[in-house]
């Protein structure tokens, strides 16, 4: 076992599937002989040539557009979209065709494209480098999504996802790119090494689509959350001093119901959080389907803690991102529930 | 110039109660556009975007350096074929104002370009279709039963009742799905080309776009990537003039023809007489060779008009003098290549009948077959459970759920 | 008071406010000369010049895109897509651009564009001309997101979206555009003269912006829906035999919680419904704030009804539309549940 | 051309280690470019688009008939404003650096482009810039001191907290908010200059996109949209041969000049000299002229090269040779600028060293009063309260009450 950041895990992915399947095929902005303004894709087009790891224009619907095509081709595209906030020009050709594809040729043809796209904010970024777009594309029917939380997962579920015939949106929440995040800006930044995700084997595993992960077994409260957010309840519970149980949901669609109603059936209460805005996010989906399946076990309203329902505002970063504070006060306000 | 600035709105040069006036579309003679080698420099040939390929002239002759020279069995293809697509039309939009069918959209006035391109492309090459190119499924053996049953959306639709009418694909035939967004097979074509030119295989792929669709980001992306990668692609502009109310003008053709418009990125554009069967496959070929030698990509533009309406949903006498078409300089692509097999002996009208009825009579007797596999009204019929296969490759398990509902809800 | 279907009470909305505001213009593909391809804008450019009715080119991005400049230049646009379906390629310039404007530039530039758009199926019109897409913009800070069910309220409400200087994606569900549709397409159609909401004022008038409508009061549950579905589910209460209370959210951002949660309070029972897919559509964030306003009071799990989570099917336009059969199954559930 | 179709890679003249090449770029003589009238036919004018309008020569005399002959004082303005711009940048990127901005973005070796341009327009036209064209707010009077604060995200912020540094606006002073996503604001300034012709008003619109940002979708529908509509709108490309890591052959530029881009659409384009401050002028205001006379957009490259890293997150060691500019043909606008005006005479070395004094002087005088209005570790801070305004005109009662809970937390 090897340890490995997120970025590592990413790269690694990506040069175990180009090694192992000659018709996998990386492509975006800068990811060719600059290796990716994250170095994801650090030393692939190096060691694959130019052909395999191929830079593109500033385009991201010519991007999708033209990986649709590969992938109808025969090869499987794995597309960078340099941030998730540039990933709206490529829109129509996600929605429209990527994930209708399979469907409207009623099985005929398929695109098996992986887009891979940083996302979330907690690194200055501003308004137009933070965003976590994802609930979007859950709605289209016809697309996998995905977002990891930690190096492990990052590179079993990208492998799985370049595997796959579907189309998979990948999100890498970019802030634990280096290090796990507990949502404290002001503590020293921790890498991965000091976190039992951050070991990775060097080698082919899959992590599969479409199962959730309990992080951290608990009877309180059930907190569901995926990407960075996965880290700050775990801190945040500790905060509450809450027995929470975690789960890190990992693939929102395919979105595995069982482990959630599982663990609300026991605990019967139930905090949804993640990154996105608030109003329409993905929570929304997650805390309706919940009290679907397990209302009778509930004792409290379901909470939600997101991003607030504003652009990602530069100066109030820390304000805007639903850190510690804003979780276990949420955790809080589920258990007084009665 | 005005002394002021002040919003231009493009006009279309007549309107219902008008005359037709085509003065502003400029013909070249027959015969009067060279015809380079596929290696000369793209600079070099930038006037083949201005100019207008044309083979065939007004006494049905076959002119210049651009005559494909096609043996008389090929050109009964072509014809055949042209007719084919004619009575096939004619006979699904009959379908669809009886309410047989929900929807259709004829090409009728452009059959030359998807059965003249269609044929000087090869087997292997990928086809990425609009909705306006059955020309190109009848071509290449869809067959007219596959094609009905899509448009009946019946037990044998190759889309599983999930398309509109005429949104066909023939994954053996080589031909993509259509979509209903338009230009989006643009860049799907040129990523084809590409993935075609990284396997090092020599099949190129082509695209059909209208003249009104070059307004779309799509069209863009896609020749951008073609000329970055140098990608083995066709990308046809058919010019019919309108884009459903709109006249060709507002998706700036006024100025310079669609095929300039990717002058700007060194891909050569050639304009041709989209009606004439035999300019349109020589220039299809001269692209297609030079794609797959390397050449990169080449525009076309098919200068032709829309014979019909738009589609069935449309009525085109609102906004379009009604003898447009009459008026039309290119005329009728059926009627010159047929002049022009008449005219060189091996056709005659009476065999031009024989053809008529022999295409009505196969288009009939698919139809009875096609409707034996189902209609809207009358059974067999799909079943409703299939609407929920192929959103991904297995099914969710939210939509197992889904699928249960529905059969409960049956009961 | 006139006799208006939903087509000519939007087409007098634009009229009203072409006459009215000199900055108001009308823009998009074939809305000039022609009409608009479901006549929305017939006779606008005969009466107000061709540069005040604008034909477009057919880039959705460009028209959003030209719009927006020409809010910011002082003028009023009111911008036609053609299809709902096709407002994915003018996504970006909605969500990072129109959506954005005001906030980004600490309130100094804005663009005040109304985006009109016919949504929903029923129509045969196969997976691109049904589709609902509204949960993708209500998920985007800085929209304003309309759909009305009837000519009164589409005209009183376009002509509030015009006013407005936020942004408005206003969805015109296409189906209801002739008349009211209860959701059976086996009955012959009924035009909007046998409604009372067909009697449409021929002048100024309108009707806010944020605020829901309970269309039929009730006692035994709240069906929160909006669009065609407001008819369908009046008549599955009908069919289900119970006294529910209907309301018409209208506007779904903002979203008029009070209305929402005083009658949920009173019921105790809920079922959300519409015609976009379930996964990830509004219905979730609907019920999530129900529950999250209401949860003491509810005796049972909200339910949702929804298109299913496919594409829109030609063949099975009415297996897939949420009928009367399945919202009255699904009220039935609500009113079982205990 | 091969025998084979083969995905074309396009290659940058050199990497690092590697000696510069520049022999890609065709650099017409200075004067040697004719200057036609502003109401020359479009198509009579299409090789503006692929020679290189140049005024100062390599002894930095003003040639030839685009010469605008400015007056010495213009040309001091334009000079203490390049060096103002250049001060400005090196302040900044050395305050992030320290950590007292989060981002910075220069516009080193391209200033000539803001200025020249800027100062060619008039001030009631609408500039709609990227975010490498700090040079059109000093210019336009921002204020160095709203510039920092801006960067400092502090009380004065004109964006109230809400952006990364260097996105300004400037509503007086007539510029467009800066966005974070590319090309964006193309169509924003073909609207806005659509709407300036439907008002019958002779203001211009004019904006800004790197080179390879023309690959994106907007860069087509606002080239499309100008055209369709004659708008009256400058459509500027600021050809510094880099996108990040990309060189401009990426986004089209390997085989046509950017300016070539519009001629499809009958829009005259220009490619000028992007470091040489009087042609950059020149060019501006002969297509500014001719917009505001109802002539319609002009695309215009500017060829310069981008001095400095993307960003202050960007290495460009890593995918470039470190001498790159030092090689670049067309030297530094500040050079050329500050050596014609001193072989006029109106200008000496000695000058110049006091302006640099003085500004740096001014630069400082900025930044002390910038932070004086809070920086990002020491207050004065924004309320963050504030972050829920403007998100829609009036708050809507979901955000009043996240306001709420916001503020209940920090109790
Ligand atoms: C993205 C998108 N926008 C709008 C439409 C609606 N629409 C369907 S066909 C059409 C006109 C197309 O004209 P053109 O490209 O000239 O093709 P033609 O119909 O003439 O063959 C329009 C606007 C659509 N299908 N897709
Ligand atoms: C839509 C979008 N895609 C990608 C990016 C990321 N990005 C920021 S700057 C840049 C390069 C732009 O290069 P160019 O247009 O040449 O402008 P320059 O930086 O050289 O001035 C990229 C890819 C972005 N900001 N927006
Ligand atoms: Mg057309
Ligand atoms: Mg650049």
């Amino acid at each position: 076992m090897a340890q490995m950041n997120m970025i590592q895990a990413i790269n690694s992915a990506m040069d175990v599937m180009l090694e192992r399947d000659p018709t996998v095929i990386v492509m975006g902005q800068d990811v060719g002989y600059f290796g990716g303004v994250f170095r994801c894709t650090d030393g692939l087009q190096r060691k694959y040539g130019e052909h395999r790891v191929i830079d593109a224009p500033i385009a991201e619907g010519g991007i999708i557009g033209s990986a649709i095509g590969i992938g109808v081709n025969g090869l499987r595209p794995v597309a960078e979209i340099q941030f998730a906030d540039y990933i709206y020009p490529g829109f129509d050709q996600i929605a429209s065709e990527l994930a209708r594809l399979r469907y409207r040729s009623g099985g005929d043809f398929f695109s098996p494209v992986t887009i891979r796209t940083p996302c979330g904010g907690g690194i200055r970024g501003g308004q137009t480098h933070s965003q976590s777009p994802e609930a979007i594309f859950t709605h289209v029917s016809g697309i996998v999504t995905v977002m990891p939380s930690n190096p492990y997962d990052a590179k079993g579920l990208l492998i799985s996802a370049i595997e796959s015939n579907d189309p998979v949106v990948f999100f890498e929440p970019k802030r634990i790119y280096n290090g796990p995040f507990d949502g404290d800006p002001d503590k020293p930044a921790v890498p991965w090494t000091t976190h039992p995700k951050g070991e990775v084997p060097e080698g082919y595993y899959s992590v599969p689509l479409g199962a959730a992960e309990v992080v951290e077994p608990g009877s309180d409260i059930t907190i569901v959350t995926y990407g960075t957010i996965v880290h700050v309840a775990q801190s945040a519970a500790r905060l509450a001093g809450v027995d929470a149980e975690v789960i890190d949901v990992r693939s929102l669609l395919p979105l595995d119901i069982d482990t959630l109603r599982r663990s609300v059936e026991k605990t019967g209460r139930c905090l949804v959080a993640h990154e996105a805005t608030r109003f329409g996010g993905f929570g929304a989906e997650l805390a309706t389907t919940i009290q679907e399946e397990c209302f009778w076990h509930l004792e409290a309203p379901i909470e939600r803690v997101a991003g607030w329902d504003t652009p990602y505002p530069h100066a109030f970063e820390w304000q805007y991102f639903p850190g510690q504070k804003r979780v276990a006060a949420a955790i809080r306000k589920v258990m007084e529930a009665a | 110039m005005s002394n002021k600035s002040r919003l231009h709105i493009p006009q279309p040069s007549a309107r219902p109660g008008e005359e037709p006036d085509f003065s502003y579309l400029p013909v070249s003679p027959a015969g009067a556009v060279d015809r380079p080698g596929i290696s000369a420099k793209t600079r070099d040939i930038e006037h083949l975007a201005h100019e207008m390929v044309r083979v065939l002239d007004d006494d049905h002759q076959a002119c210049g350096d651009w005559d494909p020279k096609l043996e008389p069995d090929d050109l009964q293809i072509a014809l055949r074929t042209m007719v084919l697509t004619r009575t096939f039309d004619a006979r699904m939009q009959r379908m669809q104002r009886q309410g047989k069918i929900t929807f259709y959209v004829q090409s009728l006035g452009e059959e030359a370009v998807s059965v003249g391109q269609g044929m000087a492309l090869k087997p292997k090459d990928m086809l990425f279709p609009s909705y306006r190119n059955q020309g190109l499924f009848i071509l290449r053996g869809t067959g007219l039963v596959n094609m009905m049953c899509q448009c009946l959306s019946n037990t044998r639709d190759m889309c599983k009742g999930r398309q509109l009418p005429v949104m066909y694909h023939d994954k053996e035939g080589r031909i993509f799905s259509i979509s209903g967004n338009l230009a989006t097979q643009y860049p799907h074509a040129v990523g084809w080309a590409m993935a075609s030119a990284i396997k090092g295989e020599d099949h190129v792929a082509a695209a059909w776009v209208g003249d009104g669709s070059t307004a779309e980001a799509d069209f863009h992306h896609a020749l951008t990537f073609a000329a970055v990668y140098q990608a083995p692609v066709i990308l046809n502009v058919v010019n019919n003039q309108w884009a459903i109310s709109t006249f060709q003008g507002f998706a700036g053709g006024e100025r310079r023809p669609f095929a300039a418009k990717g002058l700007g990125l060194g891909i050569p554009g050639i304009r041709v007489d989209g009606n004439d069967l035999l300019a349109v496959y020589a220039v299809t070929q001269w692209a297609a060779e030079r794609a797959r030698r390397g050449g990169g990509p080449t525009l076309i533009e098919l200068v032709t008009y829309r014979g019909g309406a738009h589609s069935t949903s449309d009525d085109p006498t609102r906004y379009r003098p009604s003898k447009e078409w009459q008026a039309f300089p290119l005329g009728d692509p059926l009627e010159r290549l047929k002049g022009h097999m008449i005219r060189e002996g091996h056709w005659s009208e009476d065999k031009q009948s024989q053809l008529e009825q022999e295409m009505k009579d196969k288009v009939d007797a698919a139809w009875q077959e096609a409707i034996s596999f189902g209609t809207m009204s009358e059974g067999p019929f799909l079943d409703p459970q299939d609407m929920f296969e192929d959103v991904l490759e297995d099914m969710t398990d939210h939509l197992l759920l889904q699928q249960e509902e529905m059969l409960a809800l049956k009961d």
